[in-house]
């Protein structure tokens, strides 16, 4: 990895706050600069504001104040077409999938084609041929090819979240968002999610900024540690400054069984 | 150890409620007190009696008899009036609906934020909805002309009205993840709309488009109304002469078309709704499954081109129809105030009706709607129930209204068993609609613990489909309030005759606060219904 | 209506149905005082409704459900036929017996007689309107002209539609009762000046007060004698009056709707 | 425990064949007997026909030939009114928790009360005072006595099965048959869910049948193991028995990481 400092960031925060109508702080005063190829874990306590930081963004949130830039343009006073023209450019994989059930595979993933398209011809269904095979090239990475034409309810959890994981590559991106990617999976398949998004990462350089729970996953996959108490950032570091101190730290209190993956088991083992 | 639940029993202790359960069921119990003493006084103020339904009885089934031996005679008449209808339908219905299904996006609050522009657009579909048929056919045949026109574009209204505001519901309760994906992978709202949120929703939204053409080739009342033919005049006719065998050939042949639409809609539906066939790379088919999108617009395009084909639009004295439709619009911008008194006692009885109408469907679809889904009843039952109720849904109201003005006489209790009657077609039809996509897992689970059919029934299935359907009641009950026809055959008072006397006098003004009346009934409603749903889903 | 089948002599309610024509505009309101003008002459309680059209008070008569229709003749002679009905009186307007119905063109429009209707489009009203179709169709079949397809017809589904369709030029004539151009006017007040009656029908039996047959003979009788003494008191007149625009009442029997009938039959429209 | 062979078995399969219309095989000639209080898990390949075995119990499943008793009395030959009661006898928790999610907690629980009352009383939700307490004792028993009031669907997935749990419960029964219970819940609930059943088998004496994918987690809770292969009772015995060789003769392959609930990082650690 080249130092990220002698490289141009690809997200800046400067000095970005979002209260929410209900008084609740989300981020507070955050400044902070992502740089290409990274892959940060974004870490904290329910509530921490970890959501906040990646939906603020491609601005699926608006904040309240501060702002914030993606490749140098500010997202935060883009018009509505600069801000889809941004969008395209940055993948987002959510906790829940967020498939459209009723497609098929493939579908789901040129979902990821549409913000390079003309509204009509998205309407009409009629993607070139060039977005079928960016696709089908997504789905290989993810090792779903074959299930191009299988519609997206018939997958099991791991293999719908792979494809979210392809639709986000398939917009070709220059960085992908990933919200508790693997909260709602076994650890078994959390593991080949995270497989995926490293070798994402490390194969195409996208930089991956990604929301855990778990301080055995972020340790594991991670090269820099963000850490969230209360919308604020705590720790910035390199994983390996990331001790369980500092994690004891970010939560405010020790470290229990539930902060890991794997359990009593692996604490047991 | 030998009998491990007594030593479990040994350890009880009582339990009482928590205050906020308590007043929760106190609250429950009330409204069902009132819904209940409503239904009560309405019975008695309207002279419900059992002994009179069964005097009638000998009457009612000469009737029938008379009914049940269809004369073909005339078939070569009515077949191409009968496919003049369909067309119609198709042209209406298709137009209907797709301008709905783009409106039912502004008029969804997932999709529309400002409370502004939501207000309006909720408002217009509603009053669409609210405005009776009749008043639509007054008014397109003085802006149109008699004809064909006029007749699709009631149908426009009357499909868009039903289509946008049961899809805007869809929308809805959709599930907004896939959408917020698009957003963030750049998509516009409309291509969001498009490819996250309608492959949820088509399947409804196709139900809904069935349901709405169903009834638009059955009320072809409307269309003979509009001078638009059709149908509905050589039915009218039998019926106005008594001739019920020709009426019953009509009806018959009406059925038969219905149910051959329905069948093979219902297959296209699962063709287009439902998995793809496994990975075959056959050439043909890659292209079908490619151009599937431009092929399903190609399709409605074609079906909209042979439902215009050679029917006269005719347009010519549209500058001599509006300078009348001016003058209509200014009587009913100018309501007869004056009648506000006796319109209060109509719209009330037109309450009763529709109240205990819609009450008395609601329960006799409730077995109805059981047989006819699929995943609880034996399959020859469901699809025997499924014909049956399809029966009853073509049988004319005004033929119901006949029937039961014979069995009890004129009056409110003969308007109320028709609405009712007629209304379980349409009931029974959703419910087991509702029943079918429900999770069956909690009903195997009851049985499992020892339930019988009954108990399945009350502890996992109703309780699973009650908000479908209280709001498939709700909404009936709304339609029944406006629905002029079978209540004023009876002379059941209500609305529906006095404004069917107004338009047919040209009183505009008397229209005018007809129409204010129901509109504000209607809306009353939906604000009740709400809050009645709200508390018991 | 009556004590129940079976016992159909004994008779301590009557029920009258009223079926609205285009001339009736608020119906209901106006029905409640003949109902109680007819209770106080007949001594028993008397029930009035308005209904939207007639084959239900038909049914119900033959049901005796209900005793007294005011039956238009063409449902009077349906309601015959079955046996259900005997007519007892006829409405006045205006001292007659009859109405007419009548067709209309536009007041420039070249059509000068019958005959040049042939080929022509015209507005018709219901197949089973007796003044809307049946009278005019059969005065075009008398000239030689069929009037299903010697014409381009349209049923219109109402008079006042029919009427309008001809103000719009959409067709070149349409038929009415005479004369239902004063419905339109309140749509269009130019009606009168833009159109022209080109021909009026035969005398047309004005809508009867017809009776269930099943009543007994001294009912039948009773009910009679009632409207005839309304109709010649003064409150009563006005009763009359406001209800359907009826004058008095005239005697009727079954045979004057015999030229409904050979009408009817002439049209081929079938009874059973 | 009791040595089981002195007592009078729960469950007795007599030669039970059952053969699908589709001619798949769920189970192959199987006699067995299930003594009371006994921990039983059944285990074995996808399509072994585990729930075959527990579905044809309580007749939730018709079998083709051969016997199953229940507590002395034929389940194969039982009237509805006989198997609606002996059901009432026997809990079952599902996958999928199976709950009403549209009513509450206790209402969810007191469904497993239905068997014991007459029809009317049950349309009228009428239910004693009794079995409200023995719901409610129930909850306690899963630790959620004070959601009772909560409705169902906003319960997490752990918290739903252990409704489910109590309602079986609920039930009274002698025997509890669980069908994959923990498949779809995370590692930490699903020993939750496991540590309630143990401690229902251990303090009530009721019987507990589990169907069970995870090698670990029948190792870890089980008295006795039984092994399908191919419909077939491979392994029948004590769990002591029941090593990692004899695991891979039940699965008719070596074990995988997969085959733990834990994954792979079990193995690490
Ligand atoms: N839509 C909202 N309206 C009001 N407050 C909100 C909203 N979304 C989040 N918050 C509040 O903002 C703060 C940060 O929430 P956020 O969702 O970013 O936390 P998180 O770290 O993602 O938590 P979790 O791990 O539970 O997902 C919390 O206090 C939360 O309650
Ligand atoms: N309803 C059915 N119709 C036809 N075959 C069935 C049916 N249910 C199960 N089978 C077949 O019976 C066999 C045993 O299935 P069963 O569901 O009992 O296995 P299982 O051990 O529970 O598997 P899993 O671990 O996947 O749940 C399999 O071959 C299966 O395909
Ligand atoms: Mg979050
Ligand atoms: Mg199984």
């Amino acid at each position: 990895m080249d130092a990220p400092s002698s490289r141009e960031p690809l997200v800046v925060f400067d000095r970005v706050r979002k209260v929410y109508p209900t008084g609740a702080v989300g981020l507070d005063d955050v400044s902070v600069a992502i740089y290409p190829g990274e892959f940060v874990a974004i870490v904290g306590l329910s509530g921490a504001g970890k959501t906040t930081f990646l939906r603020a963004i491609n601005r699926l949130i608006e904040i309240s104040s501060g702002e914030i830039f993606f490749a140098g343009r500010s997202v935060t006073r883009a018009t509505p077409a600069e801000l889809r023209r941004m969008r395209r450019d940055i993948g987002m994989v959510f906790q829940n999938f967020n498939l459209v059930k009723r497609l098929t595979v493939l579908q789901n993933v040129l979902a990821g084609r549409v913000g390079y398209h003309p509204t009509w011809r998205v309407l009409l269904g009629l993607f070139p041929k060039e977005d079928v095979a960016i696709a089908m090239k997504a789905l290989e990475r993810v090792h779903l090819a074959d299930k191009a034409y299988v519609r997206a309810d018939q997958l099991s959890g791991g293999q719908q979240q792979r494809v979210a994981v392809a639709r986000a590559l398939a917009q070709e991106p220059r960085l992908i968002l990933a919200d508790e990617p693997v909260a709602s999976l076994d650890p078994v398949t959390a593991e080949v999610i995270m497989d995926d998004l490293r070798r994402i990462n490390r194969e195409l350089g996208i930089t991956v900024l990604v929301n855990l729970h778990f301080v055995d996953l972020a340790r594991r996959y991670a090269d820099r540690i963000l850490g969230l108490r209360a919308g604020k950032v705590v720790f910035d570091g390199p994983v390996s400054e990331a001790t369980d101190e500092v994690f004891e730290f970010i939560y405010g209190r020790p470290l229990t069984r539930e902060d890991m993956r794997t359990g009593e088991v692996a604490a047991r083992g | 150890m030998a009998d491990p639940a007594r030593r479990f029993r040994g350890t009880l202790s009582a339990f009482p409620f928590p205050p906020e359960e308590g007043t929760a069921r106190l609250r429950n119990a009330a409204l069902f007190v009132v819904l209940f003493g409503l239904a009560a006084y309405a019975a008695a103020d309207t002279q419900v009696s059992v002994s009179a339904l069964v005097q009638g009885f000998p009457y009612m089934g000469r009737l029938f008899v008379a009914f049940f031996s269809p004369d073909f005679a005339d078939i070569a008449r009515y077949v191409p009036a009968l496919v003049e209808t369909i067309q119609m339908a198709v042209a209406g219905t298709l137009i209907g609906s797709l301008l709905a299904l783009g409106y039912a996006f502004l008029a969804a609050r997932n999709f529309v934020s400002r409370r502004g522009t939501l207000w309006a657009t909720r408002g217009f579909m509603n009053l669409v909805r609210t405005i009776p048929d009749l008043l639509f056919a007054a008014l397109f045949v003085a802006v149109f002309g008699i004809g064909a026109l006029s007749g699709i574009l009631a149908l426009v209204f009357f499909s868009f009205g039903i289509v946008a505001k049961l899809t805007s519901e869809t929308i809805e309760a959709a599930d907004m993840g896939p959408a917020e994906a698009l957003y963030a992978a750049g998509a516009t709202p409309t291509v969001t709309a498009a490819y996250a949120v309608l492959p949820q929703i088509l399947p409804q939204y196709l139900s809904y488009v069935l349901y709405v053409f169903e009834i638009n080739i059955r009320v072809s009342t409307v269309l003979g109304l509009v001078g638009a033919g059709g149908i509905g005049v050589p039915l009218k006719a039998a019926l106005n002469l008594l001739q019920y065998d020709r009426a019953s050939a009509i009806l018959l042949l009406v059925f038969v078309a219905v149910l051959l639409i329905e069948w093979t809609s219902q297959y296209l539906r699962r063709r287009l709704t439902e998995g793809e066939p496994p990975a075959v790379s056959s050439r043909p088919l890659e292209v079908l499954r490619r151009f599937r999108t431009p092929l399903a617009f190609l399709g409605v395009a074609a079906a909209l081109a042979w439902s215009f084909w050679g029917i006269d639009l005719n347009t010519k004295g549209f500058s001599v129809g509006l300078h009348m439709a001016g003058r209509i619009f200014s009587g009913i911008f100018h309501p007869e105030w004056s009648y506000v008194p006796e319109l209060l006692v109509a719209l009330w009885e037109s309450v009763e009706i529709a109240y205990l109408g819609t009450l008395l469907a609601a329960v006799l679809a409730l077995p109805f709607g059981f047989w006819a889904a699929r995943n609880v009843a034996p399959a020859p039952l469901a699809a025997g129930t499924k014909v049956f109720l399809s029966a009853v849904r073509t049988f004319p109201e005004l033929m119901l209204a006949i029937v039961f003005m014979v069995g009890v006489g004129p009056g409110a209790y003969a308007g109320i068993l028709a609405v009712g009657v007629h209304s379980v077609g349409m009931l029974a039809k959703l419910y087991g609609e509702a029943v079918e996509a429900m999770d069956m897992g909690p009903a195997e689970a009851l049985r499992a613990a020892g339930a019988d059919g009954l108990g399945v029934f009350r502890w996992a299935i109703f309780p699973q489909v009650l908000p479908e359907l209280l709001s498939y009641a709700i909404y009936r009950f709304e339609i029944n309030m406006r629905a002029a026809t079978v209540v004023g055959v009876v002379g059941a008072g209500g609305i529906g005759a006095p404004l069917l006397f107004a338009l047919q006098s040209h009183v505009w003004p008397r229209v005018g606060i007809i129409l204010l009346g129901i509109v504000v009934l209607v809306s009353l409603t939906d604000a009740l219904s709400g809050a009645i749903r709200r508390r018991l889903v | 209506a009556c004590g129940g089948q079976g016992s159909s002599n004994k008779v301590d309610k009557l029920v009258v149905g009223f079926v609205p024509s285009q001339e009736a505009e608020n119906l209901q309101a106006k029905a409640k005082p003949l109902a109680d003008l007819l209770s106080q002459k007949l001594g028993v309680p008397v029930e009035v409704f308005v209904g939207t059209d007639y084959n239900g008070v038909i049914e119900a008569m033959g049901a005796k459900k209900v005793d007294i229709g005011f039956l238009n003749p063409v449902g009077y002679v349906v309601a015959k036929d079955k046996g259900y009905a005997d007519v007892i009186l006829i409405a006045e307007r205006k001292g007659q017996k009859t109405y007419r119905s009548q067709f209309v063109v536009l007041k420039d429009s070249p059509i000068q007689k019958l005959e040049d209707l042939k080929g022509k489009k015209i507005a018709w009203v219901d197949p089973n309107s007796t003044s809307g179709y049946i009278y005019p169709a059969a005065m075009l079949k008398e000239k030689g002209i069929d009037p299903e397809k010697d014409v381009q017809g349209t049923f219109a589904g109402g008079h006042d539609k029919a009427i309008m369709a001809l103000l719009r030029g959409d067709v070149d004539a349409a038929v009415s009762f005479d004369d239902a151009r004063s419905i339109v006017a309140k749509s269009d007040p130019s009606v009168m000046e833009k159109t022209r009656i080109l021909a009026y029908s035969p005398d047309i039996p004005n809508d009867t007060i017809s009776v269930r047959s099943s009543l007994p003979q001294e009912w039948k009788d009773k009910i009679k004698q009632a409207f005839l003494d309304i109709a010649k008191d003064e409150q009563g007149k006005k009763v009359i009056k406001e209800i359907y625009s009826h004058d008095g009442y005239a005697e009727g029997k079954d045979s004057d709707f015999d030229v409904v009938r050979s009408t009817m039959k002439l049209m081929d429209i079938k009874l059973k």
